[in-house]
């Protein structure tokens, strides 16, 4: 799934399948899923938890644990190179280098028995050939740009807060000026005030330093304030994408639209809200067809049997539904 | 922190003085009489009364036991051993030195092999080396120690003639005997540092670590092993207490003059002061070994050592 | 795995190496002999009972006398003895005699020794000893019990006071004697080396005593205690020679056994006799008091062979006369070729059934742990007549304390070492200074009969034989067999020319190596 | 009751569990019919077979009093089973009274009996056992309260620990609301919750308190010769062991095997009653 590709992306995503097996059950995690982004941009990737979210994330730094995971089939391409093909020591110099990550629960997200500081150097010492010294200059300059005081250098990871940890843990994934930085979830552990705070400050450091994002979270709000194009995900599927303007604008896909009646919105005054009713499918054993339609409203036969198409909506961005002209017709705003 | 430690320093006096009261009137209540062990079987009644008077075994409880307290906790003399007639002191300390060493090779051997043997098991989860691993670890577990014992005799002595079977000397007297107490202990590392690892191989931090592209022996030795090591201190105190009371067994087999065999003579030949001073001596380096171990999970795992010092602070304001 | 694996053993090798106390001892061109033993030795100090060091004693400390290869005692520091009064004697000493130290000992030491061994050890002989010249002392006996003066003479270690009083701890770790050996390595509670005394005080080959001789340039005793260790230090080499196996390992090293051809095994019970017996205990609690039937009842239900058979695997002698076979002084009158109250069942069943023993009751069995496997074998035979038993094994500690007070068992079995029989009966049935003997038994005519064979002028065949009869009524006790002692050595060493059942032990320092 | 049903079929799934729960079943039915399962009275000595090497006539061959080793063995496991689960109900019955008393009330009980229990836990334990075993005597009931001592320490300090964390917990405080009697509360509210942890620790106490009982009539306490307990066994056999070592190799292996089942059922127990399970 491709939107109108300008230049060569800078990292394009196809036809990825990923399963876990838990004893003799496989867990479908990611079922075909392909998109790609371009450099200095950010994708928020949207769905409900269980979607399949973070383990696409993982896919892409290939950290998926070796004894449950497995990845089908599928192409993750990184200016061009295909990293599932790359041997592990060569994966290791992308990894922390030209991709980067941040967790959700910044409270567990840094070794509590090392100095703040040496989490970061270690980064740094790993992927650069600086020395010692230099080192911890550079990991003080980043913790003054995620805006710590470069004291705080050499105190342990409790001395923090939740929200400081998490500027800790942006400092460790930008200490190597990655291209690309996968960010999980990033502020959903945090209250709302720092979680302000923490996007704007992502949101800066993107522009300085040029990162293109992709940003894994439940919430419209964060997608809303932080990303270029939109991809919504639903059971390991990605249902619609497009430019944020043209989901925000024209949600098309049934599921999207649930999302989005399911968020009380400030202008009008509503007594219910819409939720969607039903739950996400069990991954171990997905329904036929559209994975969405025995929650669907407008589910028809045709949804119930083979695999759904890409269509272009009216305004260019795409969703997978062979009801699209019906739910067209009876959009809301 | 210090404080917190102090404190606990000398809340162990008062302990080791009711460890003392507890053996002095245990030992009164053991049947057989040290005088009687003294003379010999043919001896007069009259030669028995004399010993008992001797030995200080006629005067009431009480003054025997306000005469005990004050040599050992005032003048620090251990007084004199009733079959030797030398200085317990003197006679004790060597003795003290080999059964720590026995303890500290034993402890090296269990934690370095079990440690092993934890790492193995944990990075191979499910695959052959776990069960092996842990099927080592319960065979460790479930073998006595003095049984143990016999059979390395019979492998590497007897059979096999590497190892002395007993005796004291260079290094290679106490391998088969340190292998035999520190079994035990091998076994309840492994077990631990299997479970730990396990929890902390699927931490967040971890995962963390493997996202800044270390390689997996550097995620695994720098970030998930000292990690899952602290709650393996806790129990190197159980590991050296059962240690303490093996080494009872162990060096009578392998007649290594020790504190365990000094005591087990003592006890035998009911030589009171020599029991009551290992006694007393055991339960001190016991409960100092216990506080090392707590003072070690302390400054290893920092984020216990500010709740000691946090504590201070606020106790300053 | 591996790059870490190297790491964790060269930590091993380097605590190992850390910890390695002492280098083993350099092996020199020198003769050396080293041998296993069962104590502790917890102290070397003189004046101390010779339980704590063993056979070690005799080279650390010399007596006034010794004892010849003829077993005729000897004057060895002491030059010779007279009798002046009724019970003193005055003893010349020889007046170049010198410890280690090169002290010249005289006899004001010899006083000393003497007066410091009264107030330590126990059961001695002699009353005191004054020194009434440069090198001559008056030795008093208590009483003139057989064995006079020899007893007191071989028994006190002669060492130079000034020496003792300077040392810090009495000499427990560091002795100074005029001994052939002088102490080179001592680990208390472990090991005891030796080396020859190279200026030693007795310079006339001929004068020195078969005990004092000294063959080998190093010595060395060492503390083993778990009896299977001793077994395997002597065949992995550890050790030359060891004293007393236990009787179903020394089979093997038999004449004739699988070891026989690298080892050799010598019984020297004939030297130094360890009798096992069955004492009745006689006080008013008892089931034995005044009941003689159900006491030949036991005399006669037990087959003395079984039980050595049963607890000895058949490496021990039954008795067949009231006391060891090897002493010289038994009774001589016994016809039956059984001995002793042979083993006869039916008479056994007859006594019981005049006894007035209730069937059923338990009788209570003391045993020690070392004496336990003889105590089950009894229980049989007491079963196959009718009497039930009660066994109990404590530690030795309890065991002593319920030996010395008759009311806590009915009989006990009791394993001790003695010379002659006549000594042996007056230990066991003199009265113990309250009106009865040590097991209860109040006895005045046996009383007086014992101890009037222990006298010297009393000790006649014809009054043994009268106390044997005396015996052989009341049966106060049951003598069951003589547990064989070994000394089990490599074949390197050869002991022929050593006469050990003068001694009672076997100095293998003092044996002509081959 | 759907808890208990989840944790014994979590326990169920537990092969190694099984196993160790299945060793132990067998061991109690062989105590329990130890007289028609053994092929010879376990105190008949026959000097013919002395120490003879396990044959058809003796599966395990004999010791030294020529008494067959394999009967003794089945008999042994009344005094080694026997001893281990006595000792854990003792002392768990001793420590949840104790331990009971001085979480609730706490006060001045609880400062005075946790430092008498500091004297008792400051001293090893197998040193402990030894001394009070030579004051007591040897035979069962004295080797029973000579180990019971610890373990009750030990459980009664466990009970304490998981008293004092649930004090604090909103059911306890509603039940004070409702002036339950305190007996009552913590009959019917305190122990039902700290019931796991008790449980694990009895079956691991099971198997340590075998393995002390061993120890301790290996050197001549506790329960001594002639009663076929397994230590006892290998103690009076130890002389001999390089000669005759199926003297010294069936005891030893029947304490392994009963150490090892009960340790496996113990960690089977362990992980199907904590909820946070270990793959």
């Amino acid at each position: 799934m491709n939107s109108k590709d300008q230049s060569a992306p800078f990292l394009e995503v196809k036809d990825l399948e990923v399963f876990y097996s838990a004893g003799k059950q496989k867990v479908q995690a990611v079922n075909g899923v392909s998109f790609s982004l371009q450099k200095g941009r950010s994708l928020g990737l949207v769905g409900e938890t269980g979607a399949g979210k973070t383990t696409i994330a993982k896919a892409i730094l290939r950290i998926l644990p070796h004894a449950s995971a497995t990845v089908k089939n599928g192409q993750i391409l990184l200016n061009g190179t295909n990293l599932l093909s790359l041997s592990e020591e060569r994966m290791r110099d992308i990894r922390g280098n030209e991709i980067a990550m941040i967790f959700q629960d910044p409270m567990t997200a840094l070794n509590p028995i090392l100095r703040v500081g040496n989490q970061i150097t270690e980064a740094i010492l790993h992927h650069s050939s600086m020395t010692k010294a230099e080192a911890e200059k550079h990991a003080m300059e980043m913790l003054e740009m995620v805006g710590i005081p470069a004291e705080r250098f050499g105190e342990y990871p409790h001395q923090f807060s939740g929200g400081m940890k998490q500027r800790v843990v942006i400092a460790i994934a930008l200490a190597c000026n990655p291209a690309l930085l996968l960010a999980d979830e990033p502020t959903t552990a945090l209250d709302v005030t720092i979680q302000a705070q923490v996007l704007h400050m992502i949101a800066g450091l993107k522009e300085k330093l040029g990162t293109s994002m992709i940003l894994i979270t439940h919430d419209m709000g964060v997608v809303a304030s932080s990303c270029d194009d939109v991809a919504i995900v639903y059971a390991g599927q990605i249902v619609e994408y497009g430019t944020l303007e043209q989901i925000f604008d024209h949600p098309s896909h049934p599921y999207t639209r649930g999302l989005f009646n399911a968020i009380p919105s400030m202008n009008i005054d509503q007594e219910y809200l819409e939720p969607i009713d039903g739950l996400p499918p069990d991954p171990t054993h997905l329904p036929e067809g559209c994975y969405f339609s025995p929650r669907c409203k407008y589910a028809a036969e045709a949804c119930k049997t083979g695999n759904m198409p890409v269509i272009t909506t009216a305004d260019g961005h795409l969703c997978r539904c062979c009801q699209y002209n019906l739910v067209a017709k009876d959009e809301k705003k | 922190m210090l404080k917190y430690f102090a404190k606990r320093i000398l809340w162990m006096i008062p302990i080791v003085i009711c460890v003392a009261l507890l053996i002095f009137s245990l030992m009164r209540l053991i049947p057989g009489d040290p005088a009687r062990m003294l003379v010999s079987r043919d001896a007069t009644e009259e030669e028995y009364l004399n010993k008992r008077v001797e030995l200080g075994l006629d005067e009431p409880f009480l003054t025997q036991l306000g005469k005990f307290l004050t040599d050992t906790f005032l003048h620090f003399d251990f007084g004199k051993s009733y079959m030797t007639k030398t200085s317990i002191s003197r006679d004790i300390g060597p003795r003290m030195v080999r059964t720590m060493e026995l303890g500290l090779l034993a402890a090296a051997f269990a934690m370095i092999t079990g440690i092993l043997l934890g790492i193995t098991a944990a990075t191979h989860v499910k695959k052959w080396q776990d069960s092996l691993c842990m099927i080592i670890a319960l065979v460790g577990i479930s073998m006595p120690a003095f049984w143990a014992a016999l059979l390395l005799i019979m492998l590497f002595s007897v059979k096999l003639q590497l190892l002395p079977p007993s005796g004291i000397g260079g290094i290679q007297y106490y391998i088969l005997p340190a292998i035999s107490v520190g079994l035990y202990g091998t076994a309840t590392f492994a077990r631990q540092i299997r479970s730990s690892m396990l929890d902390v191989i699927g931490s967040d931090y971890v995962t963390t670590a493997r996202s800044k592209g270390l390689t997996e022996r550097e995620v695994i030795y720098k970030h998930a092993l000292p990690n899952a090591l602290i709650p393996t201190i806790t129990i190197i105190g159980g590991f050296l207490g059962q240690m303490f009371g093996g080494s009872i067994v162990i060096e009578t087999i392998f007649s290594i003059p020790g504190m365990g065999l000094y005591l087990i003579t003592g006890i035998n030949n009911r030589d009171y002061p020599v029991v009551q001073t290992c006694v007393i001596l055991l339960s001190i380096i016991f409960c100092i070994a216990m506080l090392l171990v707590d003072l070690a999970y302390a400054m290893v795992d920092p984020r216990i050592k500010a709740r000691y010092a946090s504590s201070k602070v606020k106790r300053n304001k | 795995m591996k790059k870490h694996l190297s790491k964790w053993i060269a930590l091993v090798l380097a605590i190992a190496l850390l910890l390695s106390v002492n280098s083993a001892m350099a092996e020199s061109g020198k003769k050396t002999l080293t041998i296993g033993d069962s104590v502790t030795f917890a102290t070397l100090e003189p004046f101390q009972s010779t339980s704590i060091t063993g056979v070690a004693y005799n080279c650390l400390y010399e007596n006034l006398a010794s004892k010849a290869a003829t077993g005729e005692v000897i004057g060895y520091i002491a030059k010779s003895w007279e009798k002046t009064g009724d019970l003193t004697y005055n003893v010349e000493l020889y007046d170049y005699v010198y410890d280690s130290a090169g002290n010249h000992i005289t006899a004001k030491d010899v006083e000393y020794c003497y007066t410091k061994m009264l107030g330590v050890a126990n059961a001695l002989y002699y009353a005191s000893c004054v020194a009434t010249g440069e090198y001559t002392v008056d030795l008093t006996l208590k009483d003139d019990t057989m064995g006079g003066i020899e007893n007191p003479l071989m028994t006190v270690p002669i060492v130079s006071q000034a020496e003792y009083e300077k040392s810090s701890d009495f000499m427990a770790s560091n002795p100074v004697s005029t001994s052939h050996y002088i102490v080179s390595d001592y680990t208390s509670g472990s090991s005891i080396s030796f080396i020859k005394n190279e200026n030693y005080w007795q310079k006339d080959e001929s004068l020195i005593a078969p005990v004092s001789r000294a063959n080998y340039d190093e010595v060395k005793f060492i503390s083993i205690l778990e009896a299977s260790q001793m077994k395997i230090a002597l065949e992995t080499g550890v050790v030359d020679a060891i004293e007393n196996m236990s009787s179903t390992q020394v089979t093997e090293f038999l004449d004739g056994g699988a070891k026989a051809d690298k080892f050799q095994t010598v019984d020297i019970s004939s030297g130094m006799t360890v009798l096992i017996n069955l004492f009745l205990s006689g006080v008013e609690s008892s089931a034995f008091h005044d009941d003689v039937n159900l006491r030949k009842a036991v005399a006669y239900a037990i087959d003395r062979n079984g039980v050595a058979m049963g607890a000895t695997n058949g490496l021990g002698r039954a008795c067949t006369v009231f006391g060891s076979d090897y002493s010289g002084d038994a009774p001589d009158y016994y016809e039956a070729e059984g001995g002793w109250l042979p083993y006869n069942p039916t008479l056994a069943k007859e006594y019981l059934a005049q006894s007035n023993y209730v069937p059923g009751t338990k009788l209570r069995l003391l045993a020690e742990v070392n004496t336990s496997r003889a105590a089950q074998v009894i229980e049989t035979y007491l079963n196959a007549i009718g009497i039930s038993v009660d066994i109990s094994t404590p530690d030795s500690a309890v065991y002593h304390a319920n030996y010395n007070d008759p009311n806590t068992y009915d009989f006990a079995i009791c394993l001790s070492g003695f010379d002659y029989n006549s000594t042996y009966w007056y230990k066991q049935y003199r009265d113990v200074g309250r009106g009865y003997s040590r097991h209860g038994w109040v006895d005045p005519e046996l009383h007086a009969a014992v101890a009037n064979i222990n006298t010297v002028q009393g000790h006649t065949q014809e009054n043994i034989n009268k106390v044997g009869k005396m015996f052989d009524e009341r049966v106060y006790g049951i003598p069951l067999y003589n547990q064989y002692l070994y000394y089990t050595t490599n074949r390197a060493l050869q002991y022929t020319d050593f006469n050990w059942t003068v001694t009672g032990y076997l100095a293998l320092w003092a044996c002509t190596t081959k | 009751m759907s808890a208990n049903e989840e944790m014994i079929r979590r326990l169920a799934k537990d092969r190694l569990a099984m196993l160790g729960l299945l060793i132990f079943v067998a061991e109690i039915i062989v105590a329990v019919f130890a007289p028609l399962i053994a092929p010879s009275d376990p105190f008949a000595m026959d000097f013919t077979s002395m120490l003879s090497a396990p044959s058809s006539a003796h599966l395990m061959g004999c010791d030294e009093m020529g008494r067959d080793i394999f009967s003794r063995i089945i008999y042994g496991t009344r005094y080694s089973l026997g001893l281990g689960i006595s000792v854990v109900v003792v002392s768990t019955i001793a420590g949840t009274i104790i331990g009971a008393i001085v979480g609730y009330f706490g006060g001045v009980a609880d400062a005075v009996i946790m430092r008498i229990m500091d004297v008792f836990q400051s001293i090893p334990s197998l040193l402990q056992s030894v001394v009070i075993s030579v004051v007591l005597g040897t035979g069962f009931f004295n080797t029973l309260l000579a180990l019971s001592i610890h373990r009750t320490v030990g459980s009664a300090r466990l009970l304490r620990g998981s008293i004092m964390g649930m004090r604090h917990m909103e059911y306890l405080e509603a039940a004070d609301a409702l002036n339950c009697s305190k007996l009552r509360t913590i009959l019917k509210h305190v122990l039902p919750n700290s019931f796991t942890p008790m449980i694990v620790y009895a079956t691991a106490g099971i198997a340590s308190a075998i393995m002390s009982a061993s120890t301790l009539s290996f050197i001549g306490l506790g329960i001594i010769a002639p009663t076929p307990e397994w230590g006892a066994m290998i103690s009076s056999s130890r002389n001999y062991f390089i000669e005759y070592p199926h003297t010294v190799l069936f005891p030893g292996l029947a304490i392994a095997i009963t150490v090892f089942a009960l340790s496996v059922l113990g960690d089977g127990l362990r992980d199907a009653l904590d909820p946070k399970l270990k793959n």
